[in-house]
């Protein structure tokens, strides 16, 4: 459950890769420019040359076998600078599906792509998540129509992977982006992040993605996707908690550091121990993908859940103690405030992943 | 004795004959009607009525007649108000000076500054700003570094002033400068009053986390000021602060008072974003609690203020009682300002998108912007600290 | 909705009397005195003569006219000094069902007795609380079968109240206590105080109250004991918070008071902060009732569910805060912590509450 | 070098000889084996398996030989523990002594006090009792009234002890005490060892909320102390105590740890109290989801354990993730105690009563007696102010 010596140079390269190159700062200015796009591509380079986008894939297929908790590191490292990047989208959520749902050429095919910095977009959220039971969006005939919410990196994506309804199976789709018949809106969200809506009028599907229902491995990869947000949540969340301690030891008001006032020094204490708890829920669910486990359902629920609540609190906590600066556009505190709402809605709220925890408990 | 019956019917009639329809709605901020050398009216029916209320001294209806305000006495005043609310009448106009400064100067100011500033207060000639927060002073106003140096016949200010609302459109400032840097705190400061038209004085807009905002950081860059602008005595201004600072707390409350609008209910949107059964209960249960926790801390704290009017009433005000509003109000706000955030779900992550309502995009600025209130006029730690020792009398 | 003068009158008399004869020190006797029952008779008969019985009772009736902001400061000054009366079950419920299910003959009959102090039971709960759209007790052929579960005072009353189904109507029946079919146990709860559990078995009733469907008057007699609890948990945990003050401020660690420990002072101010909530939606609902509001049913659910919430929260943190002696015997915080589960349970729970506010709401 | 393959099979022979088949279950607390004069076996076997062990040492296995200690070495040790893990083996002796006080006479006693008290405690004769807490010093246990007066070849001891468990069933107990008052707080403690039947010793017991307990409150009443009964230097007891201070938070955990007995989930529990839908969902979604984000802390809670153990197992422990520890484990257990509470209803409001379960008893003296855990062996409010300080850094 801890980092091994790899895992930590991996970590220690990357955030000050990143510290350097993709600071929050960077997203603020991102974010002001005019245009809309999900990603710094020449950024995404970069970081792929580091290995980014190959952390855990299989080492057959191009991957570098620093295993989930590898992955986990990387992803508190883009999130504890806000750095956007298809890892999510792309290395984690398309590349699960493909090895989960493919068949063993289609993993040869496309995995070493991805490895290498390629980026797939997977079309699987209706309304606010995933619909296990029955989907909009149906596959028949060689075709695919309906619509999905939330797709990362679609405007940059050459390809993409759509979850649709065959009959009474769950398929999932290969689509050139260029199809004709997509229509994909790209919008910025409060962060500065972009996610699409796009709608599928009878388009042609290349191939689909092994045989039969693909349901499990489409629980499977979003449970990836859960945890490996929750790594970028609790990475922002630690990074808030250091800022906000770094300030209360520095501010003087009424002739003392503010950081000695007990009530703020009991807040600050008690967020740290949220955030242990939701580190080890998080540990706890990439150490049994490490150790093979097939079926980390209610581990990914309970480790995302506790991720997003966390990271809600720590970002008003921190507004709050910030005082008067910290409701500026000028700090950071703000971007990771609205990081977190973005998030909290990627993979399903605290309130969906409760009940799915429930609902798999049998109560 | 003054015969207040036939003042009541004068004061109706004369509001009946000279407030235009257009005057009588529920004010919204764009329509606000702000003094100041850019002084904008939405429609001719606004300048009109801005126009009757100036001449008549009832954009300051209690201060005294020969400065240009009303002269009405207390009972006078009271009936003006519900005359004015009888009607819907919106304010005539807003402005710092009208609601803050006029006050001090009345309180404070020497016969010259009075009549220098008074009447064109009164007919809206001058919009001014308030000069009080710095950015290394947070909470704690009195270690205000803004300097003042004593040079004769006009003091030399340099520093800066944050949180000054509109401060690129006002014409004057109202400061508080330290005159005496080796006096504790608050013995050194001093009351100044600053035209921001002087050379050195400039001014930069604040973005907040919601987005652009009407604050500003004003700085002073070696700006002149002469020794009559020194409001009471030199050192002592911490006093004429105070006062000032009662009518803030007030006038906080009041504006967010205004500000709110009426939307769709929390449970309405509920219904409409999230599951609902057969009954037409909000499927998710934890949801539904969470609401219904929510609207009676509302309806509570309504009956808080509803008690606090009765205690007023019956001239029996439990003082303990008012220290507990801002905190519980601000708070609650904030968990609903989050719940209907929650409510929207991937809906409630942007704020101008074509995609999303416009009801919808005020759910998220708000949001954003809310989260001021619990540090605005007295953070949420300072009232907990002031009903710690105040009401409860705890020690230290 | 703030006391008038002979209220505030009645209420500081009340409060010393109770001070002196009942203070809760006397609850912990009587809780460790052998035998069970609800309450001391000859105390009842003393607080009857002070007036306690007839306080919001109609004046034509042997009422005092005190009104319902009378009698919820008569609760508190109960719920300050844990003294056991049949108030509640007797003075409030019992004669509120009279006076609104009952004709003009029966008021003139009974509520002058209740005013007095004579004791009437009421039989309403089965289960956790009411149950509104079903009875499992049922009147027909002029006898009750059935059984009631948290009856308040059966062990004394003479006369009993039992809210009972016939066909599709419920209706309230008169039962003298000596009736034979009727098999009641009478149980101390953690508090001292005591319920009892009563089986029905073809037990013959003497009349019913009134004609027809009793049901809006069991409501709206259930609301005014509602909203009743609520006052006597107020007074509970406004004793507590004072007394947890007066602890903080005379207690020296560390060299100094504890009181100034800032983290110590926020809970203290977050605690009163709610508490005045409370006091204001309880306020709000006796305020409604002296207005001769018909319907008070959201506002008593908001006064229960607020007093409910605050109670719990203030006897844990009373508790807390009171270190060690907290949790021994010895103080009277751990009798305040007991009561507060019970009045917890009385007339429903905060979920009970929670879920018929928004059902009233249309939500 | 010693062969330790042989040692573990040896001991584990010599545990398969000699530990009997009733002694190989978890321990309940009333076939705990106390030390003591009134020395308890709940059955014949409990006394051969404790005769056993003691004769050879092995109720303080790590202690020197030459006292009656086991003389084991590190490693030695750590193979007992994983063989006696292995049969689940109960422990042969609970004792104060053998926890705390041996530990410290080991490292601050004299050759004298070793060999008066060490074997006495190594074959459970005497059972110690701890007096370190007073009923005015709460967490500022340096604050201690408990005064011993020099009187040349004894001390004069007056003063009291509170939560000294089962000091009415104690043969010895060590104490904290004063011996200079004019001393800075810490500087003027001594640590003593008071024999129980002392002319002067009072014990009362402690009733808590939950009901009778095994915690009393100790008198001294001008008690005679021989001076030999000193340990550590004068005035430096505060060094002793804050070595067995790390004793007890450990004991305290692994304490809990063996009392916590498997009762049915909580989600079961609700199942059989609440209502449930078709599907066999609990149907007040609230309350499912309290359940839930418990469960979830809970299992979290039990992560941060297995992290710990990793970090211990690779040499590389975070020390701040331990001072976490307590504050979480106690403040989830009381959520948990307060929800089974809410769930059991109206049933959860008595703990004798016939009408009620023995499980419904259970869970309701739980929740009284739970509320202990976030004061005792450091409040959680210390725990606090040490993760503030020592883990966060934050100044003061």
């Amino acid at each position: 459950m801890i980092l091994n010596e790899e895992q930590t140079m991996l970590r220690d390269t990357l955030r000050d890769f990143l510290a350097e190159q993709a600071p929050p700062s960077a997203l603020r200015s991102w974010r002001d420019r005019a245009g809309v796009a999900s990603f710094d591509v020449e950024l995404w380079q970069q970081l792929a040359e580091l290995g980014t986008a190959a952390l855990a894939l299989p080492e057959q297929h191009g991957g570098l076998g620093f295993g989930y908790l590898g992955l986990g590191a990387a992803m508190e490292a883009l999130g504890r600078n806000l750095t956007l990047t298809p890892t999510l989208g792309s290395s984690v959520l398309a590349a699960e599906l493909i090895n989960r749902a493919g068949s063993d050429q289609q993993r040869s095919a496309m995995l070493p792509a991805i490895a290498a910095g390629e980026v797939f977009a997977v079309a699987v959220n209706e309304g606010s998540h995933y619909q296990p039971n029955m989907l909009a969006t149906s596959y028949r005939d060689g075709v695919l129509d309906g619509a999905k919410t939330m797709v990362l990196n679609a405007d940059l994506a050459a390809q993409w992977l759509v979850v649709a309804q065959r009959d009474d199976q769950q398929v999932v789709a290969l689509v050139a982006a260029d199809s004709p018949g997509i229509e994909c809106t790209t919008e910025q969200l409060m962060d500065g992040s972009c996610v699409s809506t796009v709608h599928f009028n009878r388009v042609a599907v290349t191939e689909l993605l092994g045989e039969g229902d693909s349901r499990a491995a489409i629980a499977a990869a979003l449970d990836i996707a859960s945890v490996a947000v929750a790594a970028e949540q609790l990475g922002g969340a630690e990074a808030l908690l250091e800022q906000t301690v770094a300030f209360l030891s520095e501010r003087e008001q009424f002739g003392v550091k503010i950081g000695t006032f007990q009530a703020l020094q009991h807040r600050c204490a008690q967020l740290f121990c949220e955030l242990e708890l939701a580190k080890s829920a998080l540990a706890g669910a990439l150490f049994q993908l490490d150790n093979g486990a097939d079926d980390i359902a209610q581990l990914a629920s309970q480790a995302k859940a506790l991720a997003n609540d966390i990271y809600l609190k720590m970002s008003n906590e921190a507004t709050q103690l910030h005082g008067g600066m910290g409701v500026t556009d000028e700090m950071d505190i703000g971007l990771y405030l609205k990081r977190s709402r973005v998030t909290n809605q990627l993979f399903g709220d605290s309130r969906y992943h409760c009940d799915r925890f429930a609902t798999l408990g049998g109560y | 004795m003054k015969d207040y019956q036939q003042f009541r019917q004068q004061t109706r009639d004369w509001l009946e004959a000279h407030c235009p329809p257009s005057q009588r709605q529920p004010v919204i901020e764009a329509e606000q009607i702000w003094a100041g050398r850019d002084q904008y009216f939405h429609n001719n029916e606004a300048r009109q009525y801005f126009e009757a209320m100036r001449d008549r001294g009832w954009t300051a209806p209690d201060w005294p007649a020969e400065y240009g305000g009303g002269g009405l006495d207390e009972t006078e005043c009271k009936i003006l108000n519900q005359e004015m609310a009888r009607l819907n009448c919106r304010p005539p106009l807003y402005d710092m000076g009208i609601w803050m400064l006029g006050p001090a100067l009345l309180a404070y100011g020497n016969e010259q500054q009075k009549r220098q500033h008074l009447p064109r207060i009164i007919r809206g000639e001058v919009r001014w700003a308030q000069g009080y927060s710095e950015p290394a002073a947070g909470s704690d106003l009195a270690s205000l570094k803004t300097k003042a140096e004593d040079c004769g016949d006009h003091f030399l200010v340099n520093g800066t002033k944050i949180w000054t609302t509109k401060a690129d459109c006002a014409d004057w400032i109202f400061c508080l400068v330290r005159t005496d840097p080796d006096a504790a705190k608050q013995a050194g400061i001093s009351f100044l009053l600053i035209d921001m038209h002087s050379e050195g004085v400039s001014t930069a807009p604040i973005k907040l986390i919601s987005g652009a905002s009407s604050f500003c950081q004003t700085f002073f860059d070696n700006v002149k000021v002469p020794k009559e602008q020194l409001v009471g005595e030199l050192n002592q201004g911490w006093a004429v602060a105070k006062e000032l600072l009662k009518h803030e707390r007030k006038l906080m409350s009041s504006m967010s008072a205004m500000v709110e609008n009426e939307q769709e209910s929390i449970a309405e949107l509920a219904k409409k974003h999230t599951a609902v059964d057969a009954a037409g209960r909000l499927t998710d249960g934890s949801l539904r609690r969470d609401i219904t926790r929510h609207l009676m801390n509302q309806g509570a704290q309504d009956l808080l203020n509803e008690r606090l009017y009765h205690q007023a009433r019956a001239g029996a005000v439990d003082p303990r009682l008012g220290m507990t509003i801002k905190h519980i109000g601000t708070a609650e706000l904030q968990r609903k300002d989050e719940l209907l955030l929650e409510i929207l779900g991937n809906r409630g992550l942007s704020w101008e998108n074509p995609s999303t309502s416009e009801n919808e995009h005020t759910i998220v600025k708000n949001w954003a912007y809310d989260k001021a209130h619990t540090i605005a006029g007295g953070t949420s730690e300072i009232q907990l600290n002031i009903i710690a020792k105040r009401a409860l009398g705890l020690p230290g």
